[in-house]
């Protein structure tokens, strides 16, 4: 994945920003926040403390979560007002390799 | 530019911020939980709601070995990591050069940039003070957030001079003959305004609205401005993920963390707890203060209560003070 | 607009750190970041005073430390400005730390070193302990011999940290009070004609770009590190060619020939002296004594220190009449065999497989005074060594026994 | 070359005639160095500062060990400092006393060697009112120099050097010292 010297950018700049999407955090979950739409009241209680970025807003609406890179803190669930959000354990979800 | 009026620069309800880039990726690889991401990225909705493009100096600490290992970068900002000690001074010569370029007209002149040099506590009340005091000395154009997480967290839990007394870290650890930290925390923020800036706030990403009105002002602040932000840290203070927030919440209302600013030389409390929490409900949430609810400790629990108690009195003075009509 | 104060080539009594000051000026870097330290103060003190009166344009920070001097021109190397400093012994050991991160992430920085004894015992003076010490950081280093030397060495300099090719810090030592607090006559160029040699620097990934936010100095683990040391090692071999293509743009510009090394009365030499920095000087003036005696000695003065020019060395040698060579050392490495440059002489011997008699000479630590008199000392444990004669592989000049 | 060593004590103002020396010199398209001997001394304190003067490039980078001209700033160093070192007996003596050059050859046993004395302590307080002796002993220099720089080069640095620096009264009582000293140093 990483290129041989010669083809690298100089002195370890990252030329592209934001590229650490490409890498798949979600893997790290063991609870993951399941929403549910109807509870939810659109407060954003979620987004604003998420720490990975992984509350999914669509014309100011949340829509879900970001199962690529949340890392199942539980922050979203424990603070959301209306219970929108539930930790569920992430076995439930993933299937055996 | 003309000083602004912080007033009349209002912050759109959360909603209207949800429509802006999120400039911190998802990918970075903070532990769950984490409250350094959560302070960045209110940062950057504020500046999203403002029109700010932030360029970041980062100290090195678990933000920036956690954001960037090669070949991902979490960040959407120009962001530069230089050492430890140093961010300080790193962003002094961005913003320096910035105003250099700018004057010999190299630079596009309708960008709207801030200056931001983040560090933990350790990079900035222990390695990078000196560079940081020089750099807010010097009154270069930028905001020093320290995310305070109280010890070096990156490393694995070492003491610093954030570490509050009686906390549980690896280089000062409980012990037959130790009861964790014996000094009490540095008051970084008021170590921070005596260097006559312009503005200093201490803030905690539990209280948001606060956070993007102070955030808001040291953007608009012409000059260095101080920013502390509760950081917490599950995995070093041995608490519950889930439960950041609320442990933000309680430092906040128990006094432990209280929230303040001082905008050119006058004191403000933000925020006043109407019926202040004991601090032990503060501590109960954390591993690294168990040892203090163990029989016979009660005592060191009443004496942290007691320089809560002094800092939060010692803040209305000054207050009182620094208010007073002459 | 700084307003153009020389139009032509003027003669000046100037001091090293003068002419380095006069060098900055002209360049007319974006930001200085500095610190003031004995026996840079000077240098410095100049340049703010080009400052204070709208000489330069540059954005100058006089910073709280030297750590924070070459921070702050990381800071705006990244950010894509031109950015100088200039420092003094200790100072360069202060800022070690970020000149490794100055040349690891590739940022063309330009230095001068007053090169200055480093502690313990405290002192003041004149020697090369300091760039010696940081020798393995990854920057070029260039060494002048006298003030003119320095002034001509920085502006070069420029071109050459900035190259495509290297894109790497460049730092150009003088030796303390010798030169940068002696008055010489120094040959200044034009404002224009070094502004024109100069010429832009080339922006690379730039922080400003706000359009294009870039990431500077990630954390590069086990699997990605020594593919960027690589590149640095690279760099450093491509910076042979860019000195000595600098230099040739340097003598079509202003006649004045600048190489990796300078060679004095080689060609028919029988003992060869090699050394680095304001003592050259005084070598070439007892040569020119020791052969109206008779004595055949030449001498390689050492410009480019890193990368070392092993192959420019090896041929003045081997164009000489060689018997034997003395090397001098203004440095210690205790517990080496020699000085630094000893170890260097040897690894380019090795290179042409050859094997000369060689000795060492550690001399004018902490300023001590290598006078005339000294050197011919050397230059007689030379002509012994080339005799057969046993003599020790390290001597102390001018040293109370 | 002509190799020249100067005896002052701190504050006296040496290092800087020298230099205006070294200046003068190479504004008349010669070679010259000024390289003074730093300690970590202050003012009062005794000190050495040196010239070298030539019509051709100079590479020495050392102390002046043989110098052709000594030059005394301070008359009471006469006796503390070895004024003599170094020199051989076609050395040419710069003293600031108010004795006649036979007189200090007596009082100081000095053999051989020309000497040059002139009272600039004198010529300091009466044009200066200070005791600033550096620039009428340059005075006196460049006399014992005998036409290898040009006493009006000299006055041309002494007010590059001084004239953003001093008043305009001030650096014309520089200039008439230097010029006071230059004719009435006497030598033997």
């Amino acid at each position: 994945m990483i290129k041989g010297w010669k083809d690298l950018p100089i002195g370890g700049v990252l030329p592209e920003p934001g590229t650490s999407e490409k890498y798949n955090t979600g893997e790290w979950r063991a609870w993951r926040p399941v929403f549910e739409k109807d509870k939810c009241v659109n407060c954003m209680i979620c987004w604003v403390f998420c720490p990975d970025s992984c509350i999914l807003v669509e014309n100011e609406q949340m829509v879900g979560v970001d199962y690529d890179h949340c890392k199942g803190c539980g922050i979203c669930a424990h603070e959301c007002p209306t219970k929108a959000l539930e930790m569920k354990p992430e076995y439930l979800f993933r299937e055996e390799d | 530019m003309a000083q602004v009026n912080a007033s009349e620069v209002k912050i759109p309800p959360l909603k209207k911020l949800t429509n802006y880039p999120e400039k911190l990726a998802p990918g970075h690889r903070l532990c769950a939980g984490c409250g350094a991401s959560i302070i960045i990225r209110q940062m950057f909705m504020v500046a999203n709601a403002l029109g700010y493009e932030l360029v970041i100096a980062n100290a090195t600490g678990c933000v920036e070995v956690c954001t960037t290992i090669y070949p991902y970068t979490a960040w959407r900002s120009p962001w530069i990591h230089n050492a430890f000690e140093n961010a300080a001074s790193t962003i002094a010569g961005v913003e320096a050069a910035y105003k250099a370029l700018k004057r010999k007209g190299k630079l596009p002149t309708d960008k709207k940039i801030k200056f931001v040099a983040l560090g933990g506590d350790g990079g900035t009340y222990d390695i990078g003070f000196q560079a940081l005091s020089g750099a807010l000395e010097r009154g270069h154009d930028f905001i020093y957030v320290c995310y305070d997480n109280e010890a070096y967290m990156n490393t694995g839990i070492q003491r610093s001079s954030a570490t509050p007394k009686y906390a549980n870290t690896t280089t000062q650890p409980v012990g037959k003959c130790s009861l964790g930290k014996p000094q009490h925390k540095k008051w970084m923020p008021e170590v921070a305004a005596a260097h006559g800036i312009p503005y200093v706030a201490q803030v905690s990403p539990s209280h948001w609205k606060d956070f993007f009105e102070k955030f808001k002002k040291a953007l608009l602040t012409e000059g260095p401005s101080y920013v502390n932000a509760f950081c917490v840290c599950p995995r070093g203070w041995r608490s519950k993920e889930e439960e950041g927030m609320t442990i933000a919440k309680l430092a906040v209302e128990t006094n432990y963390w209280p929230l303040f600013e001082v905008e050119n030389g006058k004191w403000r409390i933000t925020h006043r707890p109407r019926n202040p929490k004991p601090v032990a409900e503060f501590l109960r949430k954390q591993g690294r203060f168990k040892h203090l609810f163990k029989p016979g400790n009660e005592d060191r629990i009443e004496e942290i209560q007691r320089e809560v108690d002094k800092r939060w009195d010692w803040l209305n003075k000054m207050e009182e003070l620094t208010n007073r009509e002459e | 607009m700084k307003p153009e104060l020389i139009k032509e080539v003027t003669y000046v009594p100037y001091s090293g750190n003068m002419a380095a000051a006069e060098a900055m000026r002209q360049i007319n870097p974006d930001v200085v970041a500095a610190y003031p330290i004995t026996p840079q103060t000077e240098l410095m003190q100049f340049f703010a005073d080009f400052v204070a009166n709208g000489l330069v344009d540059t954005e100058y920070i006089p910073v709280e430390s030297e750590h924070s001097a070459m921070s702050a021109c990381v800071g705006a190397a990244a950010a894509g400005s031109r950015s100088m400093t200039a420092t003094a012994g200790p100072g360069l050991a202060y800022m070690w730390e970020i000149l490794g991160i100055a040349s690891g992430m590739r940022l063309p920085i330009t230095m001068t070193v007053v090169n200055r004894a480093l502690s313990a015992p405290i002192n003041i003076h004149g020697d090369q302990s300091d760039m010696m010490g940081a020798r393995d950081q990854g920057w070029i280093m260039l060494f002048s011999e006298n003030a003119e030397e320095q002034y001509d060495n920085l502006i070069q300099a420029i071109k050459i940290a900035e190259d495509e090719r290297t894109r790497l810090p460049v730092m150009v030592g003088m030796d303390g009070f010798v030169i940068s607090h002696a008055i010489e006559r120094v040959r200044l160029l034009p404002d224009k004609a070094v502004e024109e040699f100069v010429g832009e620097p080339k922006v690379m990934y730039s922080l400003l770009d706000v359009d294009n936010p870039v990431t500077h100095g990630a954390v590069a683990m086990t699997d990605s590190y020594m593919e960027f040391k690589r590149q640095q090692r690279d760099a450093m071999e491509k910076a042979y060619k860019v000195i000595r293509e600098v230099g040739e743009a340097f003598e079509e510009a202003f006649g004045k020939r600048y190489e990796h090394i300078e060679t004095y009365k080689i060609d028919d030499a029988d003992y060869v002296l090699i050394v680095i920095g304001s003592a050259a000087g005084t070598a070439k003036f007892v040569i020119d004594r020791m052969r109206e005696k008779g004595d055949k000695v030449g001498l390689i003065k050492i410009r480019t220190y890193r990368p070392f020019p092993y192959y420019d060395v090896m041929d003045a040698i081997e164009s000489s009449n060689c018997k034997a060579i003395g090397v001098f050392d203004r440095a210690e490495t205790f517990g080496a065999v020699g000085g630094p440059l000893f170890s260097d002489i040897a690894a380019a011997m090795y290179l042409r497989g050859k094997s000369y008699p060689m000795i060492d000479f550690i001399y004018g630590l902490g300023g001590r005074d290598t006078n005339v008199n000294h050197i011919e000392e050397a230059i007689d444990k030379v002509k012994k060594l080339a005799a057969g004669e046993e003599v020790p592989l390290t001597n102390y000049l001018n040293l109370k026994e | 070359m002509i190799e020249i060593r100067w005896h002052a004590r701190g504050g006296q103002g040496a290092v800087t005639a020298s230099k205006i020396l070294a200046s003068a010199v190479i504004r008349e398209g010669k070679y010259a160095q000024s390289n003074p001997d730093y300690g970590a001394e202050r003012s009062g304190a005794p000190l050495r500062t040196y010239n070298r003067v030539s019509e051709k490039p100079i590479t020495l980078h050392c102390m002046v060990l043989n110098p052709d001209i000594v030059v005394v700033v301070d008359p009471t160093l006469l006796r503390s400092v070895p004024i003599l070192e170094g020199t051989d007996e076609n050395a040419v003596l710069v003293i600031n006393t108010n004795k006649s050059p036979s007189e200090i050859r007596e009082k100081l046993g000095i053999e051989g060697r020309k000497i040059y004395t002139v009272d600039a302590t004198k010529i300091a307080m009466e044009e200066l009112k200070r005791p600033l002796m550096n620039i009428p002993m340059l005075g006196a220099l460049v006399k014992a120099l005998n036409g290898i720089v040009d006493i009006k080069t000299v006055e041309e640095d002494i007010k590059k050097t001084f004239g953003k620096k001093v008043s305009e009264e001030i650096l014309s009582a520089n200039i008439k010292a230097l010029y006071r000293a230059y004719e009435e140093v006497k030598s033997e």
